[in-house]
């Protein structure tokens, strides 16, 4: 495990290393928002805003053979893990440029090249992939780690409680992160488990499980080094509770009745940009010129993605049937010539 | 009355509500969220948060848990938020919800009715965009309804709720907002009747739920081209009310069915056999389907308006079908 | 709470009945055994030999109003609660006169009389169906306990965990009864659970959960009081692990690789019948003459009823298509004609 | 060489996991029980437990499990006990397995194979007797197999292992103890084409899996009556092979579908669809089917057996077919 701190300073290159990660998450999403609004994005929205500090903390903890699984809210995740913002823009924008080539959008971001498995829209469904995933290591003998991302409100589903168990029962290398923050769409934690501890109900099954503060980067980055390092080396699997909070409402279409603007107010005095900033700050590591650069980089990677996304083009019509299985040389057998019928469009 | 199909499914979950206190409503978000399709919103207010039940993601456990209401005396109405959700519950309502009633030699009936958004057409992607409600017409034991019209959405609930067995209710999600008038008195309607919403000789066009719009739509263009055509709703998937298809391609000899499912064993397949089967001989041509190409339901627009079934393609299988065999 | 024991001795009467009840569970099901061999019953047939202080025991401490919810190895639970082996035998020789006119067989009995919901061939398809009837119950103010039987291979379903969840967040009156027979057909319990200790497990949702010797049907039914009397008075859920084993075989298919003869047989010195005669006898309760005249007695309510089963009549064919749906009058609308249509045979 | 379907299949799993070290078994009680219905017999003493996994009760955890192995580079044969229990684990058979590739924009494939017993016939009542496989090939996304046949029993999981994507396969539990003589060099299969298993020219019986065995007892039968018929073991019921069964059609001018599903929405509805479609004016007669009726499937085995199709209903259905239109 790499130290990233020194006597619970962090080291000025890496602190500013995370800042601009959150910074690039936070700005990608107001951007998307803009575009949500002018109606060059459409389906539904998932935005992070809030909850950087996860992601950011969690990936550097991850070496580039090692595999990711989130959510429907996982533009951050894509983003960190190393897909370009152009790339996941132009998907949004259901461009043949996209990383899924426009037929996943938003909620269903997905990228061999840094095994990102996605982008699922299940809430838990993503869960028993990441179990196989680590099984299939434990079995090939690779010394891989798979991170799971996932809601407080998955706890609940049938799909945690079966995966906990495999992975614990097989002591698979998969690290479980929970993504608490308070409230699946419009229910809150309390009113969706009776056990409202998500880390000692993690620990139930037999797996060393801690709670985290999910909007300080650094401890959750110091968390996910001790997991991923304990994972790798053999431990079984583990569980990161993080606690964290999403500022803007679930999706575009959500009105927020469910919670106060005063309870949304006082989270965002914890934003996880900021707390940093100012803990930078505060130890003289980040000087106001700094700062402007950082946006100033940051900003620019927003908005070449912007013109990616923009000068993308449509997938051709004529490929939609394409994938629905794997591409075979269309040999003349039954099913090439079915899916032939169904290209030429005689399946009206 | 002016009103949209969202509001009148509120009147009728309403109306149960205060008609009967053995109703409630329970699923993810229906209460403090406002339903995540805004269906049952205001509701909590009116009737509190025992009758409006928020509930965990947990969709085997809460509809195995309105199974279990219903069988302890309840008229529970669950919600799953949509279809696409509800493969998570099908070993209850498959395993339990239908076949209770015949396990158990008639002694436990399933008074229950769960309500689900289905459907596409709103840029969700293929976890979001699923068309089953003809794949759950496959199984005995389970009635399958599917609201098209604002009477429906304001009178099939209640219907369902006096249905001693258990009811499925499929609401398409591009039909929330469509607005028009109800009568003010507008109440329960009968459930075991297709409809003929349009009167023609040339042909029957035979749809419900989310693509009625659609075939209405074209059946306006084909008239303009000199296609008179019938076009029947057929509101209830299971049990189907095969008669009034039959009537109507007596007179017509044609048909094309038209629904949102992948075309291959879509509930138009189990309609275009049956045609075949008992009106063979009145059929000039092949019975059209018009179905959705059969490919997971992709994100962008023009990709999944493409996958489908659109006013141009049930006007082609329309003349198609006029213009074959004479 | 009713006593039924002076100073730890149970009161004779009352464990004569205990003993009867357990007997009588034993030879019906030994009988069943017979049966199959001479092909009388068909399809899958489990018996809960070595079980029988659980139904028995937990039994006693059930109203009349409250309900049943069961497992495919439930003609322990359906006898006990009332359902008679005329009934349950007829059922499996798929006669008119069983408790579901031979449409259930062994693995779905049912009795509205006795509010016995099954028989449930699911494993733990029958948890969220109680979670259900201890709703309605809550939600009409009734003082009802519906009490749920499954075994430990069920807690690693996702509808056990869902359901567990969905009671203790709702506070509702169910009694869950774990019957931990160690296996779940070839599964020992320590390849299926991280957590083997299933009652720890169940307490991890805010359940008072305790473990019970499930031998010993005098702490079943002292345990199962405790519960029931908690559950109604409005304690919420509890649950219950009952340390049990079976003697025989998973189902009359299973050649039993899985375990050794000798750790069966050294469960089978703990007999709960044997267990709870000695203790009778040591109490100088139970006189070889009392023994012989209840092993009469039971001998003869099975006989009983295999003559009732025997003599029963098929159910008509012409009835098959029935219960599919409630009886409705034929009121020549399209449903009810489409049953008409089928009736008749027409959809060949 | 004299072997059974159960050993063809316990062959054909030997010869994998023997030949792909990526192969592996996992499932309930595969391992020490050895398998519910025998077919891995002996297979974790030879393989050992990592290869030979046992797994809890956990269906739709250890199906997503498989496919996450799948991704993972593995190529897993996760066994279901049997179909019914198959619907805890739709989710992830539906949205991740059928899904992934497409919405991965085709980065994600996902090589997993999916055994599960299916189908009535042993008096096990309505949640242990389902016949679904029909359903099934309703997905797109999905390779839906029905092997019928001891060579197809011994040769179609190879050959669903180096598909690419997801394979299901459905073994009828009637079939297990069938035995007969198999090729000692016997192997892969083509999975692709039905096939003619009988010839004739009075009409065109079609079927799959375990409804085979009766539809060529009734083409015995039919043939002493003068009857003499086409039957054809559709096989894979996705991608369905139409050509095959369109070109006996086009000789015999006649059909009988042949499914033990439920009769609405079977897959037998879909090739009456297609039939009718593709060569209606080839056909003198209406295709007829003979599916199961539609009710759970009871324990009783008279009532059991009058729900499911026999050999004299298919013997009436074509008896129907020969003597109607002429
Ligand atoms: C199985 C399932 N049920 C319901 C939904 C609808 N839904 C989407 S997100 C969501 C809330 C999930 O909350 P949580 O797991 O806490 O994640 P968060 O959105 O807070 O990041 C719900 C109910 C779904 N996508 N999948
Ligand atoms: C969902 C499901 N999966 C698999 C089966 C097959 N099966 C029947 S009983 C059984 C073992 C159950 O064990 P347990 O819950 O411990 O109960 P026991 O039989 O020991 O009483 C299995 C795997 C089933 N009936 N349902
Ligand atoms: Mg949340
Ligand atoms: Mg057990």
């Amino acid at each position: 495990m790499t130290t990233h701190t020194t006597q619970g300073i962090p080291d000025a290159d890496h602190a500013l290393h995370l800042l601009r990660q959150m910074l690039r998450v936070r700005r990608l999403e107001e951007k998307c928002i803009e575009l949500y609004s002018a109606a060059k994005i459409r389906g539904f929205l998932h935005v992070y805003i809030g909850e950087e500090a996860v992601a950011a903390g969690v990936m550097e903890a991850l070496e580039r053979e090692d595999a990711v699984v989130a959510t429907y809210r996982e533009h951050g995740h894509a983003l960190l893990r190393g897909v370009s913002a152009g790339a996941i823009l132009a998907e949004m924008y259901g461009h043949a440029e996209g990383c899924c080539r426009g037929r996943g959008g938003s909620m269903h971001l997905f990228d061999a090249a840094t095994r990102f498995y996605g982008g699922n829209a299940i809430v838990a469904g993503g869960l028993p992939l990441a179990v196989g995933l680590a099984l299939a290591d434990r079995m090939a003998g690779r010394q891989r780690v798979t991170v799971c991302f996932f809601g407080e409100g998955a706890v609940a589903e049938g799909e945690f409680h079966e995966s906990m168990n495999l992975a614990a029962l097989w002591q698979l290398p998969v690290l479980f992160c929970c993504e608490n923050n308070l409230y699946a769409m419009g229910t809150a934690l309390g009113r969706s488990e009776s056990q409202t501890d998500i880390a000692l109900k993690a620990a139930g099954y037999e797996m060393p499980a801690w709670a985290v503060d999910g909007m300080d980067v650094l401890a959750a980055e110091e968390a996910a080094r001790r997991a991923v390092d304990a994972v790798r080396s053999g431990g079984g699997p583990h569980f990161l509770e993080l606690r964290t909070y999403r500022f803007r409402a679930h999706s575009m279409f959500d009105p927020e009745l469910y919670r106060e603007k005063a309870e949304v107010a006082q989270w965002m005095e914890r934003d996880p940009i900021s707390l940093l900033r100012g803990t930078m700050q505060a130890a003289g590591q980040l000087a106001e010129k700094d700062w402007a650069a950082l946006q100033e980089d940051v900003d620019a990677e927003i908005s070449t993605a912007v013109g990616f996304a923009e000068n993308g083009t449509p997938e051709p019509v004529s490929e939609l049937s394409r994938f629905v299985y794997s591409d075979r040389p269309d040999d003349g057998s039954p099913g090439g010539q079915w899916e032939r019928d169904r290209k030429g469009g005689a399946a009206g | 009355m002016k009103t949209t199909y969202r509001e009148a499914m509120r009147a009728a979950l309403r109306d149960a509500m205060t008609r009967d206190e053995r109703v409630f409503l329970m699923g993810e978000d229906v209460g403090r969220y406002g339903g995540s399709f805004a269906v049952s919103l205001g509701l909590l207010e009116e009737f509190g948060p025992d009758r409006i039940r928020d509930t965990p993601l947990s969709e085997s456990g809460f509809v195995g848990a309105g199974i279990g209401a219903a069988l302890g005396g309840m008229r529970p109405v669950v919600e799953i938020m949509t279809v696409n959700f509800s493969l998570l519950a099908l070993d209850q309502i498959i395993n339990n919800a239908a076949t209770l009633l015949h396990m158990s030699g008639g002694q436990f009936n399933v008074p229950i009715v769960i309500r689900m958004t289905t459907g596409a057409g709103r840029q969700l992607g293929a976890q979001h965009s699923h068309s089953l409600e003809g794949w759950y017409a496959h199984i005995p034991g389970l009635r399958i309804l599917a609201p098209a019209t604002l009477a429906d959405a304001r009178g099939m609930l209640w219907t369902a709720l006096q249905d001693p067995d258990p009811v499925l209710i499929f609401e398409h999600g591009s039909l929330y907002n469509v607005a028009g008038e109800l009568d003010d008195d507008a109440g329960a309607v009968d459930i075991d009747r297709a409809t003929l919403l349009r009167h023609g000789d040339a042909i029957t066009l035979i749809t419900y739920g989310g693509t009625l719009p659609l075939v209405l739509e074209a059946a306006e263009q084909l008239d303009g081209e000199g296609i008179d055509a019938d076009v029947i709703d057929l509101r209830t998937l299971r049990p189907l009310d095969a008669h009034t298809v039959l009537d109507s391609v007596a007179r017509t000899h044609r048909a094309v069915v038209v629904d949102e499912g992948w075309r291959s064993g879509s509930i138009s397949a189990e309609i275009a056999a049956r045609i075949c089967e008992q009106a063979f001989f009145d059929l000039d041509a092949p019975v059209e389907r018009v179905c959705s190409l059969e490919v997971p339901v992709p994100y962008a627009k023009h990709l999944e308006q493409a996958a489908l079934p659109s006013v141009e393609r049930v006007m082609a299988a329309a003349r198609r079908a006029v213009g074959a065999g004479g």
